[in-house]
């Protein structure tokens, strides 16, 4: 740790930032055709393809950009919290 | 009310939670009081927890340190409950919480809804401080829509007052 | 009651829009940043007459600043820890070349590691520069720093750093009275060494061999050491016209008793606290460079113990720098003077640290340094 | 999971800086020493005790990822050891306050690959005004108001700056096309030498958009033409992605915060010069001429 | 005598850099404010306390003069005071470093003329190798040996690099072409914005020539192509010194002491880059496109 | 009789050389040009291992420094000045990070006015940096000191500055030992901390949040108290194995006398000769950081006074830098201190002057700071 | 004075840089066509037209560049210090 | 001779001055003394005066100072003796002189000359070593021979050698 060096590589994920999320991703297996293009855009990046696009809710902040580029439509979203009135 | 009143503010990086701790500030400046606003300042991206502080006093304030011994907790999210103690240090038991799902021992109240009605958006930062003044009567009413107008000059302001007020009615 | 609530930072962007500045570099640094922030907004808004230079680095702002105050004009920065350590090399030019610049010092650790929140390293470690340092315990005072410092540096010579700490001053916000009109006591500035301009030349920024080298650096340092004079003096008017005065101008003593506590900065408004409650005194020093020295002789004369709580600490020294040369100052003296190195990096210094402070006043040996986090 | 970078970091949601240097990275692979201006993703990454990078990864200070890079590449060349060594940093660690570093480095020929991550202002100190802000962008330096439409000039052309410097290869990218993102990475990678990289990496808070939207603004941002994708190869200028017709400048600036205030003429403005300067490129990659 | 500079200061007796100095500031006339770095041309006429100059000049620090020339343009148009404002430097301190605070004062778009007058090392401080310094040449830290030839890189193309900050106006200029030279600082002062001329000024212990020598090289180099006379005035080259055949290299090179040791093949080399460039340059004249 | 009679700079590129740094930045600057520009001329003649990174600037130089370092391989520089103080925010980062990292700096006034000759502003405003700081009184020294440095930097984890005089030194041409052979004394640099490897990932250079901030600076004050012990272990290595030792490897102390000389660097050799007429004694300080405090205490015990002499100006302080400090370890002592600021920007330090200071002995009060050209 | 400014701009003519002149340009007063391109080219400068080239030997250094630049050749130049056995 | 001699040498920038110096302080070194040479640095040009020093001991030397009262003084060109008062400071009296028109009361000697016949350039940085060591003895031919040749191997060194020597045989 001399110097704030750190072998410890990849270690935030101590930090669980599934937390901030607010929106929650959600994949539909079936439609998930496994293109791979979430994972790759996924800015945590906490997507992995096993066997279809799995999403690792410890650490996914709920951008909703898988959602976005995914071209089949197989990520759906809904917020962590739902404003009961509406 | 005597002495100095201390507020701690939890929120998200992105929710206000420093403006709110302002607003409320100049809300108790435009009451005649001393106030000092600021934020555990950090390098926090939005999502993140952030908090903020305020303290509120008839007298000069010449403190210079965090807020660990709150006499009143808000809270701007619920699900920062289960991440962070936000009871921690508190000399009151006052602890505000937006939330759709009551939290026992809470001042509970549905900030959300409320903004979303008001505002269009679940920004609940000022809707909260109609809550906060309502359980404590650290400020009134008029004196944070004041300080909410000034913030946010025209429509917005105004949306924003009317949230704080609905809050201000809604809570017990 | 104070004129108004608003954010530390802004409160000086404020005083300096009142200063008239005709040129203001700005780069952008945690946590300095608000003051240029609120400086392009009040531009943006047609409120701010001087010339904003958005430079790409510190290095560049202050060599604007140079530039600008060349020509005979007002020059004014603001920056923090690792921007002022770039501007390291041009802080002594600005000195050598008795340029009156203002810059904010919003101070912050430096790095290694990386980290943003207050401490005194970054301008202590400038401390050689030439540069007047005044430190601000309050938003206030560094309101009234800010126009201060204008005046000493135009009246001196001299270059000026007003330092507040970081977070704690320029973050927060509070009651604090801006002036509306500082004209009467802040006069225009009159160049005279130095005006770039075609119809009078003139060749600014020479070199020197040995002998006229050490003669303008000694003027230099009588300059800095007059300088003493001078600050108090604009201290005083100040006071007089706006009624808020800071001690002698150069430390500010609060409180008595046989121990006393010297220290700076903002964190002074919590060991005030904490003396009064221990029977202990408070001395304030509020300006750095020059070292007040004679001052301090005479605030501290007669004590039994002085603790030095700083928030830098001069590695392979021991202790801070202050401890040092208040040491130095105080050689004949019996008093144990002994040093706390605290708040590094931002660590908190509450109340309750403070106390421990206070109370461990006996068991501390002269010279003993400790740190907060020991 | 990535091999390069953890989850756990504090990057906001939606951030596109970390996309772009996750993926510069990927193409790569593991075999790489990364040197790291300050800014965001420094900060997003690296607290210490804990750190998101599997890669060996140095950041020293603001202004001297390249120049740390230099002396990296030397070092790891005297011990015989292959790795690639890439310098990367936001648009003010590279374009403004360690541009010198960078083009000192290109100009010693260092064999190392300069990447800069641009979200097109200094985000890690809260949006200021950096060199590679765009004209008219609102930001907290060159804030929009009553008198002032925001930022004064236009973007510096750092990739034609950089490329004059007698390069191998310089290149933009966005987040928008990872494909030819990754293409251009392993193009760079080919050769000796110093090559640019230059990534368009739309922020959040900085740009004042949703987090959804940063994949599809840093696409709409080259279909607009305010962002062409090409790379100088040893001089010669190549359009990596043609369109016919540009999309109207509206499509990318409504929507994002920092342009909230533009004028019709202003948008003009932007839709004009990116017009012109699309089309120049294009004749400059007509004319197969070697510029530099 | 000259309004500008007075006699009697210390440069080597044939300097061209002082001659090239001069020249520029006698085409601007009195009403000039000069922004000079730190080399040559500041130690040999500012011994406090006197001085040879007879226009206003600062000097601040060597990586600075364009900053410092930032500051005084927007201070003078603060006090409505109309003048010319010159950054000037060597090699050293434009193209290298001071060449960040050039690069960010061309960004901002300040109405400076910056010069570079350029001996192709640093000499003030005793002929080291800086980016200007051109392949082979020998200087003390790029010396030639038995087992390497001198400086190892080709000369920064400055010029290109500031052209492509899409400034108005950027050229070469020379100590042997006095015309051309004055007749482009003429017609940089037209242009608002920034500017920047590069003039090769000779250096008599720095080359290794005779005194004598100092202009009559500044020519050769001009005709054997290895110094091309050019512009580039809105983003388009202009070759304002046309060669039909260009000199063979060695007319310039042999005599020169810093290029002594070279060997045959360094000659043709340097020959054959000298024709691609100048080639290169007028392929882009007659192509008239606007680079930049 | 040394086997060499060679340049005072090309002896400690010769020394350099056998050290074996795999990455030498360089950047010029007078004085310190010398060195790299032998050193260059090794390489141009197949004569050096190492890579010679010939950088734009000073900042890039100690960047290029702080990479190669970080690779685990040994990384040199030299410089003076202004360039030192281009790197100041580096100088803070490299300790942080705990490279250790050897520049050469060859001591030059700062500007303004520029001036190109010696005294020794440049390096002692860098005492707050966490390098260590040795100062050379001869060109024997310097070559001796310049290894001895690469083996405390990386037994201490700390970088190492070996200052020697502008022109004083590094322009003397003179008799020196040169050791054909270090290899004994100087093993292979053995990287624990840092060493960017593919095969190994770590993460360098990190930021801290307060309380991580305040433990990495404690370590480094540690390291850099700590150190003391290393540098006198080594200096006696050294001493020991080609017989040359320089006092307790912090100070040496040469003549008797109730009068103490304390001073730094190559004006010594001067001071030396005149103490020895006068029948005083000098103490030279070898090693300014870590500050031998408890060195210096033992030497000046029961001195009846003391003069600082010394090539720095702590402006608005007073004198010196080392005079204060040097009070403020002596605060119990009754001893006399005072201050001489000599030779600044080169200015020459005369045996005929040094002789006017000696006589003046019982005419300076406690705390007096009088200048060479007062 | 102060911070070095120097206000009495062209002083360095207080420096006879003429002593340090080995070499002397001698102008053929007849041969000169008044040009000035010597007067240009001079480093120093020290030539002014009065009426022909006439050269400051207070400051010239002999650098013979004007000799080398006269396109009339009405420059000439001897050693300032002849050796005798020549 | 005995205790330290002192020697001044004046020239111009680019004459050599330094140069001279040191080969004659490695000549000394060679003869088995302790010597010492350094210039009066500063920012000269070719050109301009300059000054260098070299002192010689059998013992060790350590004085850091210019040397102020030189036992012999060296003048490199008699264009010199207008500008600089060579014998400032002076111990003792031996001004030894490169002219052609002989000055009173120096050891005049025209190396100009002698260095034109062989070396083929005027530059008499060498020659004129050997002049002053004819006249003082503080150094031998040999080894001043040796130390021309060491730094500047080859045919340059040996025809420096041979105008030193002439030198040497031609002052009085
Ligand atoms: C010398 C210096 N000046 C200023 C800073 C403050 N600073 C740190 S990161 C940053 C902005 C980074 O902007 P950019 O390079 O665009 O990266 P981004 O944060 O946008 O990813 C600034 C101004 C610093 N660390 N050092
Ligand atoms: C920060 C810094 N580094 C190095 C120097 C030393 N220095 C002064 S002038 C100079 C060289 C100047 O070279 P150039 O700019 O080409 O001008 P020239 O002397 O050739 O005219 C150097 C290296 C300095 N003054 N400041
Ligand atoms: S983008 Fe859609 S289809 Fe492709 S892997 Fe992700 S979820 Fe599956
Ligand atoms: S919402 Fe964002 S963070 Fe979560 S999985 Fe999708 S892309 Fe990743
Ligand atoms: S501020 Fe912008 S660049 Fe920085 S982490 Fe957030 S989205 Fe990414
Ligand atoms: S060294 Fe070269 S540039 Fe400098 S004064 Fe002499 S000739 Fe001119
Ligand atoms: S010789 Fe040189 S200095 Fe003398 S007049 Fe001619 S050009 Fe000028
Ligand atoms: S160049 Fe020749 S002809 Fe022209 S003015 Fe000079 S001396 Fe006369
Ligand atoms: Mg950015
Ligand atoms: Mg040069």
């Amino acid at each position: 740790m001399t110097g704030g060096t750190v072998k410890d590589v990849g270690s935030t994920t101590k930090n669980k930032t599934g937390t901030w999320r607010s929106e929650r991703p959600i994949v539909d297996a079936e439609k998930c055709k496994r293109c791979g293009i979430c994972v790759q855009h996924c800015p945590e990046p906490c997507i992995t393809l096993d066997p279809h696009a799995v999403i690792d809710y410890d650490f996914c902040k709920g951008c909703l950009i898988c959602k976005a580029v995914c071209p089949f439509d197989a990520i759906t979203s809904k917020g962590e919290r739902l404003c009961q009135t509406k | 009310m005597t002495g100095m009143i201390q507020v701690r503010i939890h929120g998200r990086g992105g929710q206000g939670a420093i403006t709110a701790a302002e607003v409320l500030a100049t809300a108790a400046f435009k009451d005649g009081k001393y106030a000092q606003a600021f934020g555990k300042f950090g390098p926090e991206r939005r999502g993140a927890p952030v908090e903020s502080y305020v303290r509120i006093s008839e007298e000069p304030i010449s403190i210079m340190q965090h807020v660990y011994d709150p006499d009143i907790v808000v809270v701007l999210e619920p699900g920062l409950m289960d991440v962070i103690d936000v009871r921690a240090g508190m000399k009151g038991d006052k602890v505000i919480l937006n939330t759709d799902t009551p939290c026992e021992g809470c001042v509970n109240i549905d900030a959300n809804c409320i903004a979303m009605d008001a505002i269009g958006k679940a920004i609940v930062n000022t809707a909260m401080l109609g809550a906060l003044i309502k359980v404590t009567g650290i400020a009134t009413v008029d004196s944070v829509a004041e300080a909410i107008m000034e913030r946010f000059p025209g429509p917005v302001g105004e949306k924003n007052v009317a949230a704080m007020k609905k809050t201000y009615e809604a809570v017990q | 009651m104070p004129n108004q609530i608003i954010e530390g930072s802004q409160a000086v962007a404020k005083m300096v829009r009142l200063c008239k500045p005709k040129v203001l570099a700005m780069y952008p640094i945690t946590p300095s940043t608000h003051i240029p922030e609120t400086l392009a907004q009040m531009k943006a808004n047609g409120e701010l007459d001087g010339t904003i230079i958005r430079v790409e680095s510190e290095f560049s702002a202050l060599s604007a600043c140079i530039g600008a105050s060349s020509t005979g004009v007002r020059a004014y920065t603001a920056t923090s820890s690792q921007g002022l350590a770039l501007m390291h090399e041009l802080l002594f030019a600005t000195a050598g070349m008795r340029l009156p610049i203002v810059i904010n010092v919003v101070n912050r650790a430096l790095s290694a590691p990386l980290n943003i929140f207050n401490d005194h390293q970054d301008s202590m470690s400038e401390r050689d520069s030439g540069w007047i340092q005044l430190y601000a315990g309050t938003n206030q005072e560094a309101v009234d720093m800010t126009v201060q410092a204008f005046r000493i540096a135009e009246e001196c010579l001299l270059p000026v750093m007003v330092c507040m700490d970081g977070f704690y001053l320029s973050h927060t916000y509070e009651v604090v009275d801006v002036p509306d009109d500082i004209k009467g006591f802040l006069p225009d500035y009159q160049p005279e060494h130095c005006y770039l301009d075609p119809n009078k030349p003139m060749t600014i920024g020479t070199w020197a061999m040995p002998e006229p080298y050490m003669k303008l650096r000694k003027e230099l340092n009588d300059a800095a050491e007059k300088s003493v004079g001078t600050i108090q003096k604009v201290h005083d008017d100040y006071a007089k016209a706006f009624g808020r005065g800071y001690g002698d101008g150069l430390i500010e003593v609060t409180g008595e008793g046989s121990t006393a506590i010297v220290s700076i900065g903002s964190v002074c408004q919590n060991i005030e606290a904490v003396a009064k409650e221990k029977g202990m005194q408070l001395v304030r020093v509020r300006c750095f460079r020059p070292f007040p020295r004679q001052q301090l002789i005479g605030a501290l004369k007669g004590k039994k113990s002085i603790i030095v709580i700083e928030k830098n600490a001069a590695l392979g020294l021991g202790g801070g720098a202050m401890f040092h040369e208040l040491r130095s100052a105080l050689k004949g003296s019996d008093a144990k003077i002994a040093c706390y190195v605290v708040g590094l990096g931002g660590v908190d210094v509450t109340l309750d640290y403070l106390r421990k402070v206070a109370d461990s006043a006996d068991s501390l040996g002269d010279g003993e340094v400790r740190w907060q986090n020991e | 999971m990535s091999d390069i970078l953890a989850p756990g970091h504090t990057a906001c949601a939606g951030c596109g800086e970390i996309i772009g240097e996750r993926v510069v990275l990927e193409a790569i692979g593991k075999n790489v020493v990364v040197c790291q201006a300050t800014g965001c993703m420094e900060i997003t990454t690296t607290s210490f005790p804990t750190t998101a990078w599997k890669v060996p990864w140095i950041h020293v200070t603001f202004e001297n990822a390249s120049a740390v890079a230099s002396g990296v590449a030397e070092a790891l060349a005297q011990q015989g050891k292959k790795a690639t060594v890439v310098a990367i940093g936001g648009d003010g660690g590279m374009m403004d306050i360690g541009f010198q570093a960078l083009s000192g480095a290109m100009e010693r020929g260092h064999n190392i690959l300069h990447v800069i991550t641009d979200n097109e202002a200094y985000m890690n100190t809260g949006i200021q005004r950096s060199s590679g802000t765009p004209k008219y962008a609102s930001t907290t330096t060159s804030p929009a108001g009553s008198v002032l439409p925001g930022k004064g000039e236009w973007k510096k052309d750092i990739l034609m700056v950089c490329a004059a410097h007698h390069i191998p290869y310089a290149a933009t990218a966005s987040v928008g096309y990872l494909d030819d993102l990754k293409a251009k990475v392993k193009k760079a990678m080919e050769y000796e030498g110093p090559k640019v990289i230059q990534v368009l990496t739309p922020c959040v808070p900085g740009w004042g958009t949703d987090p959804s939207k940063t994949v599809s603004l840093a696409k709409s941002a080259v279909e607009t033409g305010i962002w062409p994708l090409y790379e100088i190869e040893h001089g010669k200028v190549k359009i990596t992605h043609k369109t016919k017709e540009l999309r109207p400048p509206e499509e990318y600036l409504t929507g994002q915060k920092r342009f909230k205030h533009l004028k019709p003429e202003h948008i003009a403005a932007i839709g004009e010069h990116a017009k012109a300067n699309y089309e120049r490129l294009l004749s400059l990659e007509t004319s197969s001429l070697q510029l530099f």
